[in-house]
């Protein structure tokens, strides 16, 4: 069994998705000579040549909009926005046009692009190196959002994104690129669309993606020392969403506490809450519960930890939803 | 013929054809007496359609409705020069160059209707691009299309229209430098009719919008956007200079937009009559004619032929838009992913009932 | 008495603040010499001079930037977006910057920015004019984001969002715009963060905003004919919202249906719902329902009443929720 | 003096003094001797700086810091030209530029240290504008605010530094067509550092960056950045011109990013060595000493105390950096808005407890 880094996980998902089909594009800042700022292209530009695999002037919106040309021209791109905020200038290009366009062509020509974007905060960032963007995404019809909290889930995840024939937003976490899991890389598995339990609880369910994922995992662990059992779900694809997961483990648990880096208001943990109650109104003990980033902008790298839902709050909420 | 753009002739824009249809330039274009017919034709169709466009829009047949009369030549002049396989990337204004690639009228019109957005008539097939509102957003997709084209190995050519407003949006600017960057089969057609609704172009850049193609590290050039040959010849050797390998060329035709911006607007706010009048005066289509007619390439005849020919296909046209019912409310759903997920399968069936 | 028809009062609020402060300028896309596309700005350049009412060329991104520029040589920018899907080109600009700078200049510099923007849809529009884009301002922190549903609630909104020393989004209801209200306009009333109970009830709260607020009402009306009191909640204030009349409303009627026009997922209902949760839990009677634009593209025209709530789906999800 | 800028002067850059230091133009730019020495005062202290801040990012003191190092004579040349009340919007990179202003360093490098996002310093009271990363995005409020200082009637003038990298933005170009058809009081200064992180600037664009200019209707030069007399000079000029009401100017400097992009980068992975050596030989403080040396404008002894002075200078720095705390957890919620919502307050006493 081989321990991949998240990083390492997706470069090869990339490796091997330009391999096996020479209609996938890779480009974006910074991707070919230099492999990337978090490596993740590392080496790919070598393996595949200049044509499949290039870097391109700081345009985030000509970037994006050259890739729904591309689809029109019958290609697979998968472009890289080297930062959370840097996928905003591409955002009218994004909303109007990758969203859209299948819709607005009837089908006749698929917008099989995937756009990674480096997100999350954790990492000491500078400004605008640390934004949770997934609400912006998530609400944005005809797009579909996958985050991944592991490595081996990380590959599967892309490698779904690229074959998928409608654009899919994949967020990856960068706290957690040097993360590490061991195990075979496959692409099958759980799909888009479906979340994953990853540990099985009775009282009370703890719902994450992305790297509040591991946080969720060790606020599990000090909660079985208190006698009480958490469920941990890993919702990984935000859009969309997993309802037979989030209504079975609502039914099931009777208490939820959704995590989320993104400030509260509006954030995806927003949405769960609302279908959850919409699911399982009636099965619920206690109101879900959000445990999230602040209504502030993503602070300096000194007050992160501050902001980014700590095991405490974790903890603290499942305690209080438990003891509801 | 040389196919290098009459690069740097400067701001006096090239011009083949004086505003009286008397020849100031070389008037052989390249194109056979039966082409030049077919130019005149197809400028006399485009503007009979259009009327008949504010026409049915009025009728309460279309919703708003952004007519092109006094554009024909810059439309039709450039759209005439593409090959089968050149691709072009639309505004919401070209529906003469729509007209000349072939794309039926009806589905075309669709968009106007308000049965569907973007694309009603198949892209790929007629290598026009879907109709597209976000001002600049289609030049970044030409690009993207370009240079898909020529990972293919194919030597076809992609045309991206816009509009002097448009220039101003940072879209136009990324991809005018990726298609300069990458040196991409790519040719930048700018209509500058004068106005960006209510902006007139001097308000909208203090620059020229053709000179701005020297800074991307590619040639552009002026041409008078009412000279139909003028139009056509630049827009010939920028696609024969693409084709060959050797880059983009902006183009910027100078024309005029005789017509309010849209059906909903009123132009009288904003602009006087008397430019309005002058405009008029300098009409594309009677320039064109006079010198056909006077070159001995046609006779009244094929003009009154041509007039009838219009006439018959704006009725054909505006059956066919009349006809043309609201689309199957589950094409709201069914379009969206080619992988819907269930969330939205009980969302559907929530609203078909 | 006057009767105003709300582009009417929002060409007066503009008027009145050009008038009252002169660091107040107006511009944007086609506001000057034509008034703008749906009259809001009619006259104001004719009266107030080129200097403080202007054209801007078609820069969205440029816009927005410009009028942070704005407020640090103590301007007050009042600025037009010409419709929904053309604020978005300025994402970035406001995202990073409008929302966030007055945290990165400690306060030095109010960033009295109004954004104005025609919103939603039901007026036949083209693509990319009836958008419902209050979701993506409204999880953005830093952003104050209102959207009137009347004629002299418009005025007073937008006085208030000009005089407000926060950067505001106002979303002003485009297919309302020549609705009718009667009466003196004025600026104070009902503040920035305080929702509007416009008609009492007991057996069901209906919430909504913008256009939706009439539907709402009329639905009022026919539940009413069924013996189904239902109370009706302008919002007005999306962010922030009126945590105090969610509150109230949920304890005081158990049920809640919340409309909006936008697509369901992540839209601002989940968050009300979410916060309806939280706030009243244990009074609830029923699920939060949800009637809301489908998790589609904006539909052509003549398939936008399918899109939009209608009066009976309103009445049918308040029937449900009742009978719950 | 003339204040046109050196306009059209073409692809070779304006330059006053060779690699070497010696003159080959008019090297009276206008500055006292006691003025040419501060340029290199100022230029050895941002070096020294520079290093001592690599040297914190290595100890953990700064979180990701970009150098600037082999840059110094296009900050320094250009901040030095400014007049008190002329406003810079810089990029993340213009730490010289900030010490000339008169920005307190340790303030400055709080952004850095990761204690605060912006602008720690008062932007009004240094006239310099909070640090900003999101690329190209300083540049429309430089237009917005040089139409702010226009409406109040100053004279003063808005400096916009930006990369070569930037100018592929849309960004860029809508701020420049703004600053051009408001001919706005305004300087846009590009340092073009032949990278950005691993893209060389020969496939960041085609075309000349200062060339760009006259597609937005205002005049561009092309400077020698290493050469801080022909940057005042440039600079000046383009100042004179804006505050005398003739509109903007681009400025490209030609300069070498000496280091990394930042600390978090490895250069080697993209490009060779031999060109960064190549670069340091055309060091800019060495070839402006050789000159100010020459010219007798300055002695051995006067340099060794600028870098005594600089040592000084850094240690000092470096001490404030230090003791530099967290920021109170509080002003994570009391600085976002100036009226904070209810819902804000109670977030805020969940978070401090
Ligand atoms: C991003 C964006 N902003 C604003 C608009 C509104 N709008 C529609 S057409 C138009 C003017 C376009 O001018 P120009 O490019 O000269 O084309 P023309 O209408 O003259 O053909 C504007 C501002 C839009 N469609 N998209
Ligand atoms: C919108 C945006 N996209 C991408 C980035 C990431 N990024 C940071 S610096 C940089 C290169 C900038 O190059 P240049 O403008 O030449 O400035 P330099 O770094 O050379 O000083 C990039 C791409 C960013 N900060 N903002
Ligand atoms: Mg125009
Ligand atoms: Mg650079």
């Amino acid at each position: 069994m081989t321990e991949w880094t998240m990083s390492g996980a997706l470069n090869r998902a990339l490796y091997d998705a330009l391999a096996e089909d020479p209609r996938v594009l890779v480009f974006g800042e910074d991707v070919g000579r230099s492999g990337g700022v978090f490596r993740v292209t590392d080496g790919l530009q070598a393996e595949y040549g200049e044509a499949r695999v290039f870097d391109t002037p700081i345009s985030e919106a000509g970037i994006a909009g050259a890739a729904v040309g591309l689809c029109f021209a019958g290609w697979r791109p998968v472009v890289e926005m080297q930062f959370d905020a840097f996928s905003y200038p591409a955002m009218e290009q994004v909303v109007d046009h990758v969203a859209k366009m299948r819709m607005r062509v009837r089908g006749r020509v698929d917008m099989s692009i995937t756009l990674r974007i480096p997100a999350f905060g954790g990492i000491k960032g500078k400004e605008h190196h640390g934004e949770s963007p997934e609400t912006y995404y998530a609400h944005t019809a005809g797009l579909k959002v996958v985050a991944p909290s592991s490595a081996l889930d990380a590959y599967r995840l892309l490698r779904q994104a690229i074959a998928d024939p409608d654009p899919v937003i994949v967020l990856e976490p960068k706290a957690r690129y040097w993360s590490k899991e061991s195990g075979e890389l496959a692409s099958d598995g759980p799909g888009i669309g479906n979340a994953r339990v990853l540990r099985d609880g009775e009282n009370v369910t703890l719902m994450a993606w992305g790297a509040m994922v591991a946080r969720v995992l060790d606020s599990a662990a000090i909660l079985a020392d208190e006698a009480i059992s958490a469920r941990v779900v890993d919702l990984r694809s935000l859009s969309p969403l997993d309802d037979a997961v989030l209504e079975r483990c609502a039914r099931e648990t009777g208490r939820v506490v959704v995590v989320h880096e993104a400030p509260r208001s509006v954030g995806l943990g927003a949405e769960v809450a609302a279908r959850i109650m919409e699911l399982a109104f009636d099965h619920l003990q206690a109101p879900v519960a959000r445990v999230t980033g602040w209504d502030t902008p993503y602070p300096p790298a000194s007050l992160e930890q501050l902001y980014l839902p700590s095991v405490e709050r974790i903890c603290d909420a499942a305690r209080k939803v438990v003891a509801y | 013929m040389s196919d290098e753009p009459e690069h740097g002739a400067g701001t006096e824009p090239v011009r083949i054809l004086a505003p009286d249809g008397s020849p100031v330039g070389d008037a052989d274009v390249g194109l056979s007496p039966e082409e030049l017919r077919e130019l005149l034709r197809w400028m006399v169709l485009a503007r009979r359609l259009d009327r008949e466009c504010v026409a049915l829009q009025r009728q309460g047949e279309l919703t708003v409705y952004p007519g092109f009369e006094g554009q024909e030549a810059a439309q039709v002049g450039s759209a005439f020069a593409l090959g089968q396989l050149d691709f072009v990337w639309p505004t919401f204004r070209e529906l003469a160059v729509a007209l000349v690639r072939g794309v039926d009228a009806v589905q075309y019109l669709q968009y106007h209707r308000g049965t569907w957005h973007g694309g009603p008539y198949d892209p790929r097939a007629t290598r026009f691009g879907p109709i597209c509102i976000p001002i600049a957003t289609q030049l970044p997709h030409a690009a993207g299309y370009a240079l898909g084209q020529r990972l293919d190995g194919s030597d076809a050519v992609t045309m991206a229209y816009f509009g002097d407003g448009s220039t101003s949006e940072g879209d136009f600017h990324e991809a005018a430098n990726l298609a300069g960057v990458w040196r991409l089969p790519m040719v930048l057609f700018c209509q500058n009719n004068g106005w960006a609704i209510s902006l007139p172009s001097s308000e909208q850049t203090a620059g020229e919008i053709w000179r701005r193609a020297e800074g991307y590290g590619f040639p552009g050039v002026r041409v008078d956007g009412n000279d139909v040959l003028a139009v056509h010849r630049a827009t010939a050797r920028a696609l024969e200079r693409a084709r060959r390998g050797d880059g983009p060329t902006l183009i910027e035709a100078m024309t005029y937009r005789i017509g309010a911006h849209s059906t909903a607007d009123d132009a009288t706010r904003y602009r006087d009559d008397a430019e309005v009048e002058r405009a008029r005066a300098a009409d594309p289509i009677a320039r064109f004619r006079s010198w056909l007619l006077a070159a001995g390439h046609a006779d009244d005849r094929f003009v009154t032929a041509c007039e009838e020919q219009a006439d018959a296909f704006a009725l054909e046209v505006r059956t066919g838009v009349i006809a043309t019912p609201a689309p199957p409310a589950e094409w709201m759903f069914d379009w969206v992913y080619a992988d819907p997920p269930p969330s939205l399968g009980r969302q559907r069936d929530e609203a078909l009932g």
